[in-house]
């Protein structure tokens, strides 16, 4: 099978690889690019743990192809501080407690910031259906819904 | 003598006795004793047994003290989640 | 496995025709998922994303062209859209999470031929059409025409569904799409129906279509819902022999996801609400 | 008699809600799980699976396979070494490759190890099992007739009568008094058959391991599991190994609710690893998860409960039939003894059943057993009460147990919160708040052991005064944080001074699972008692510094000091002080304290629940919840708030959709997320909590164990808030629309 050559822009840096007809982009991320911190979950599409973002589109990187990356701009969670300093969202999880094994986290930060970027004042029950596609077995939802709500508020007032 | 009050099915074993005394003055000796003195719980017991003692439950230390007035109950072996 | 990703119809045409074990990758929300469980093993995957128009939706004849590669995040950022057909447009945004409506297209939703698909009873009940490409050339289809058992459609080898055309929608008409699934979110439904409705000016129904989904091996258009409604102003008699018409025609299966009685009667029960939702939106009520 | 080991006292950290030290590992996507490693030269191994409930392996040809580029190593289950003696230890053994038989569909068959998953995929396709298709069985009560098909001859064990199948493997029965002169006092007798379907804990992170076993048995293994010690002496004993010579390390741990008690893929990878010369990884899929991996037992119950008119239970019996699925485990015991146990009974009878069936073993999820006797047993006191005309917290407070009580599964309780969280319950705005149509409220209670169990904790003294703590346990809801918590709060420094790990198993001795909520409990015993044995030897080296007798010298505030004032005039020696001069005074210092930590104290909860029926579809909505649970002494509020909201929603999952659904041929027919419905962020409220503290006295600090009792009383909770909404008892979960749709029209 030959692999084929993908030039894309991963967290702002150009990226290029090969990979196989059917690797997904989650597999290129994690397999071949060391970004492991978009967990693979279900690889349906049924669980978000792998989202990010490609040309600002949130999407679950399963069910991208790693061929179809080609000229994209990919955004994952590696992506989402910037150097020592997290996203208000990172720091709002961490204050909220919002997550138990963490497993799921990397996903809904990458959706939440996706919610925040489209709608900077989501009510309770946009920010629940934004992210239903985003399974957690921990925590209830409860803290993280109430952390991505205290994180719009904070971003709305330093905004 | 310890009085040790066993469950339903493991009487039925014991010609229906609910309780039965022991000279114990630990689990260890509890354990042994009962092993001894009723031979048809032995399977059982060597499949693991929890004890609760005064209302705390205990699996495996053998010095846990008994007195003879302490309660004494013997348990399926618990397990979690 | 080959990947292509052709710039042309043409070039999408002969790369399907070419090889029968070629399948189309648009959104890819089934395609990935089916190919990870290998429950398909295609030779070649022809992505037609990057061919021009497949990513537009524009305006024509006073209503709109939907490209096949065009996702439900999309259309429903479409404003326009969403006030002539916000039915098509709800139905399109249930599939799956807000995830898979950055990829997933009604076209791919269409041709999966699923009974359960979203947003078909939606466009059979808008009376729209797909726009299919082939080696023959170009043809028009009614959307309800294409799925012809699950999983399987009416298209020949070498074609492809290029657009979804939605006319315009009349003057006091409107539409609506409901489903019902267990949880809220991520399931796939287990009765939908569409409902277009259109109303003369005193909020008679002139013109009325009824489609269900998941309640048959295709999408099922309610024939007598037009008998039913027409004249009516969708009072408590309508309604119920609405309901009666719309349990009566669903024909569904036991399974994972529910069962023929419970399907037969929330397909009343949906096809009541939608039309009563319809009828808010026709009449200006609600937008 | 054991001794109380709680003193009261007032915390400076314990209580405090401070930032998790893993925690910008985790919001930043550094946290290494299961699947987060490689090695270099490493392969993908994957495991082919029986595609039939019940078949017997005739035979299995791998030889296409072990010849197919790429392909480094084919494993079936004539290729494992030994057969363990004990029958747990073959039990999983058997789970993890079957043997003549395969017991369930996806039971494993065969493995292989190639140099990527496309060549392990493609290997796997080639591999012939010809297999006779045998008879299956699923549902407990059908498992349990004579004619059934079995699944094992010869593991009946005594106690089990002969009118049974050979599936029932076990027979318990427990309870006290006579509950036929019990219902005689009745005013009113209701007895009810319960069904639920087996659930799986649903953890987001597939099992995965890397592992590498030299031919000298020298051996490392990596994996997600809540026990690695389990992991270690499980796949010693399993490949004939010495357990010194496998070195475990626990990733991070994706969600195990109980499920990651065991091992499954496991020896498969370090056979493979042995066989290939080569590091092996394996993850499971998310369909694998579900057909292979740990659900709970599904069952079927009947509970008889006699009532006075004034609420008093006479008495109450109850019949728990559990299937394990195709291996012995014991869900339906737990039922028997914990259905009742909130209750202060004079007459009370339980008989439970554990039964194998052609289903994937069951593996423990969060307080096994218990949440599906809560349900039967709480529907029947719910009911009883909604026909008095009773109050259902009323009746619950009139015949709680509490300190003193005989329970119903034999000793007597200590002191226990029961009362107090029934009585918050009453009290909390949530019970009194109006409803609106077609809406319910439901009420239930539920118990939990809690255990202890094998416990290390090893705390160094670092040179300038931080302090590093070694656990043995993985942090599955933040016990790094509460462990430095308690360290730091005995040690009387600022808990940011000490860091936390968990240390791999050639580390520390041996630690039992992180289960039975044990963790907070039994590890943060062995914390404090290690930061007692590190402040000795600091007052020791105080001591030695002044010229005074250790005696003389007290542990005030993180320092050292003069007890008295014949100790003489000496400033205090802060920890980082005597840290900084031991290798002065004799060398470095640290703590250590090992014990099997027994006498956990039991658990209770109260959940209040508000649903909303639709009644035209059966859709049932949870419009508010509430939990109630006692703690014992809360060292971080927010985890264990997380503890009880999770257990909750897992509760609400399984009381409205989850369930496993086969298909006439005993195949899964919803193996992945998309129709295994957990509950997602649209189907829920807030889940409030109200936590009360009523000290543990087997705890210094009188921390109870937490993550359990929060799944028992939701199923039962939104039952009765459900049957009262829809004003028909559902006896059957899930309570999915089609079932409540059904109930409602048969009103």
């Amino acid at each position: 099978m030959s692999q084929i050559h993908v030039k894309t822009i991963i967290n702002g840096d150009a990226s290029e690889f090969l990979c196989a007809a059917d690797e997904t982009l989650l597999d290129v991320l994690r397999d071949r690019l060391d970004l492991t911190g978009s967990k693979e979950g279900c690889a349906s599409g049924d669980c978000g743990a792998c989202s990010v973002t490609m040309d600002g589109r949130l999407v679950c990187a399963c069910l991208v192809l790693g061929a179809e990356a080609d000229g994209t701009e990919i955004t994952t969670i590696e992506g989402m501080a910037t150097g020592e300093n997290l996203h208000p969202l990172q720091q709002a999880f961490l204050d909220h407690a919002a997550l138990q094994c963490g497993i799921c986290t990397p996903g809904f930060l990458v959706a939440a910031k996706s919610l925040l970027e489209r709608n900077p004042d989501p009510t309770e029950e946009e920010t629940r259906y934004w992210l239903a596609g985003n399974l957690c077995r921990c925590t209830g939802y409860d803290k993280i819904v109430r952390a991505v709500l205290d994180a719009a508020k904070i971003m709305r007032e330093t905004a | 003598m310890v009085t040790v009050r066993l469950w339903g099915s493991l009487a039925e074993l014991v010609d229906g006795k609910r309780e039965i005394e022991i000279t114990a003055t630990n689990l260890r000796e509890l354990l042994e004793g009962l092993g001894e003195a009723y031979p048809a719980l032995k399977p059982q017991i060597s499949r693991g047994v929890s004890v609760a003692i005064d209302g705390r439950i205990y699996n495996d230390t053998w010095a846990t003290p008994i007195n003879e007035t302490s309660e004494v109950v013997l348990l399926n072996r618990l397990v979690g989640g | 496995m080959q990947f292509q990703s052709p710039l042309s119809v043409e070039d999408a045409v002969a790369f399907l025709a070419d090889d029968q074990n070629a399948r189309i990758l648009s959104g890819g929300t089934d395609l990935l998922v089916r190919l990870r469980l290998g429950h398909i093993a295609p030779s070649k995957i022809v992505d037609i994303k990057k061919i021009e128009g497949m990513r537009s939706i524009t305006r024509e004849d006073g209503g709109f062209r939907i490209g096949a590669a065009v996702s439900g995040a999309e259309m429903n950022e479409n404003h326009d859209l969403y006030l002539a057909w916000p039915g098509v447009v709800e139905a399109a945004g249930l599939i799956g999470s807000t995830q898979i409506q950055g990829r997933a297209t009604i076209v791919g939703n269409l041709c999966n031929a699923g009974p359960a698909a979203d947003s078909v009873p939606a466009l059979v009940a808008a009376s729209a059409t797909a726009r299919i490409a082939g080696p023959s050339g170009v043809r028009d289809v009614l959307v309800q025409d294409i799925p012809i058992a699950p999983g399987q459609t009416s298209l020949k080898i070498g074609e492809l569904v290029t657009s979804i055309f939605l006319p315009a929608q009349p003057v006091n008409g409107s539409d609506a799409y409901l489903r019902f699934i267990p949880r809220t979110e991520m399931d796939i439904a287990v009765v939908g129906c569409g409902v277009s409705l259109k109303l003369d000016s005193a909020g008679t129904v002139v013109q009325a279509r009824v489609a269900l989904g998941a309640v048959a091996p295709t999408v099922l258009l309610v024939e007598n819902a037009a008998e039913i409604l027409i004249g009516t102003q969708l009072d408590d008699d309508a309604l119920s022999a609405l309901a009666e018409a719309s349990s009566s025609v669903a024909n569904p299966i036991d399974d994972k996801r529910g069962t023929i009685a419970f399907r037969k009667d929330v397909s009343g029960v949906l096809t009541c609400r939608a039309a009563k939702i319809a009828y808010s939106r026709a009449k200006g009520t609600v937008k | 008699m054991p001794k109380d080991e709680f003193t009261p006292r007032t915390f400076s950290v314990v209580g405090t809600r401070p930032l998790r030290p893993d925690g910008i590992d985790k919001v930043t996507g550094r946290a290494r799980y299961g699947a987060d490693i490689s090695a270099p030269g490493m392969l993908t191994g994957m495991v082919l699976r029986s595609p039939h409930a019940h078949a017997r392996i005739c035979s299995i040809d791998t030889s296409v396979a072990a010849a197919m580029p790429g392909v480094k190593a084919v494993i079936t289950r004539a290729d494992f070494p030994v057969h363990p003696e004990n029958n747990g230890t073959a039990d999983v053994l058997d789970n993890c490759m079957a043997d003549k038989k395969a017991l369930y569909d996806g039971h494993a068959v065969a493995a292989v190890a190639a140099s990527s998953r496309r060549a392990a995929l493609d290997a796997l396709a080639t591999i012939k099992v010809v297999y006779e298709v045998l008879p299956h069985v699923l549902d407990v009560d059908e498992a349990m007739k004579l004619d059934a098909p079995i699944l094992h001859k010869g593991r009946k064990q005594e106690g089990v009568p002969a009118d049974v199948s050979d599936n029932v493997l076990t027979r318990t029965e427990y309870g006290h008094g006579d509950p036929e002169i019990g219902f005689q006092m009745a005013d009113l007798v209701i007895e009810r058959q319960f069904k639920t379907a087996a659930t799986h804990q649903g953890y987001i992170e597939p099992h995965s391991c890397l592992a590498t076993l030299g031919s000298d048995g020298q051996g490392d293994l990596w994996v997600c599991t809540q026990g690695h010690y389990m992991a270690r002496n499980t796949c010693a004993e399993i490949l004939g190994l010495d357990s010194g010579c496998l070195r475990v390390t626990p990733s991070e741990i994706g969600g195990g609710f109980g499920g990651k008690t065991t091992v499954f893929l496991e020896p498969t990878a370090l056979l493979l690893s042995q066989k290939s010369g080569r590091p092996v990884k394996m993850t499971m899929t998310r369909e694998e998860v579900f057909r292979a991996s740990g659900p709970t037992a599904s069952t079927s119950i009947d509970i008889k409960i006699g009532m006075t008119k004034d609420g008093t239970i006479t008495a109450a019996k109850g019949d728990y039939r559990y299937q394990n699925g195709a291996y012995e485990a014991m869900n339906g015991t737990l039922g028997a003894m914990t259905g009742f146990a909130p209750y202060d009974l004079d007459h009370v009878k339980t008989v439970g059943w554990d039964v194998v069936t052609n289903r994937p073993k069951a593996a423990a999820y969060r307080a096994p057993g218990a949440p599906m006797a809560a349900f039967a047993v709480e529907s029947v006191i719910d009911e009883l009460a909604y026909k008095l005309g009773l109050d259902p917290i009323e009746v619950r407070l009139k015949n709680a147990a509490r300190e003193g009580t005989k329970s119903a599964y034999g000793p007597t309780y200590p002191a226990i919160g029961l009362e107090a969280t029934l009585k918050a319950a009453k009290s909390h705005p949530h019970w009194s708040a109006p409803l609106g149509e077609n809406q319910g409220r439901g009420v239930a209670c539920g118990f939990w052991f809690n255990f202890g169990g094998d416990t290390c904790v090893s705390l160094m003294v670092n040179p300038d005064g931080t302090v590093s703590l070694s656990e043995g346990n993985p942090d599955i809801g933040g016990s790094r944080a509460a462990m430095s918590m308690m360290a730091a709060e005995e040690l009387g420094i600022p808990m940011e001074r000490v860091r936390t790990i968990i240390a791999d198993t050639a580390a520390l001795g041996q630690n039992e699972v992180t289960d039975g909520s044990r963790v907070t409990f039994a590890v943060g015993l062995a914390t404090i008692k290690a930061a007692r044995h590190a402040i000795q030897i600091m007052v020791e080296r105080a001591a030695m510094t002044w010229g005074i007798d250790p005696e003389a010298v007290e542990w005030v505030d993180g320092a050292a000091q003069p007890a008295g004032p014949n100790a003489g005039k000496h400033p205090p020696m802060s920890l980082a002080e005597i840290a900084a001069i031991a290798s002065n005074t004799g060398g470095p210092i640290s703590g250590h304290f090992e014990v099997n930590a027994e006498g956990a104290g039991v658990s209770f909860g109260t959940h209040i629940a508000d649903t909303e029926v639709d009644p035209e579809t059966g859709a049932v909505k949870i419009i508010r919840y509430t939990v109630f649970q006692d703690a014992g002494k809360a060292v971080h509020p927010s985890f264990v708030e997380g503890q009880l909201q999770g257990g909750a929603v897992q509760g609400i999952g399984w009381a409205l959709n989850e369930e496993y659904i086969y298909g006439k041929d005993g195949t899964l027919q919803n193996a992945g997320f998309l129709d295994y419905r957990i509950p997602v962020a649209s189907d829920l409220p807030m889940i409030d909590t109200a936590i009360l503290e009523i000290p543990n006295p087997g705890h210094p600090y009188g921390v109870r164990g937490v993550g359990e009792t929060g799944i028992v009383p939701p199923l039962a909770a939104v039952a009765n808030s459900v049957s009262r909404a829809a004003g028909v008892r559902m006896t059957s979960l899930p309570m999915s629309p089609p079932k409540v749709l059904a109930a409602l029209k048969k009103m």
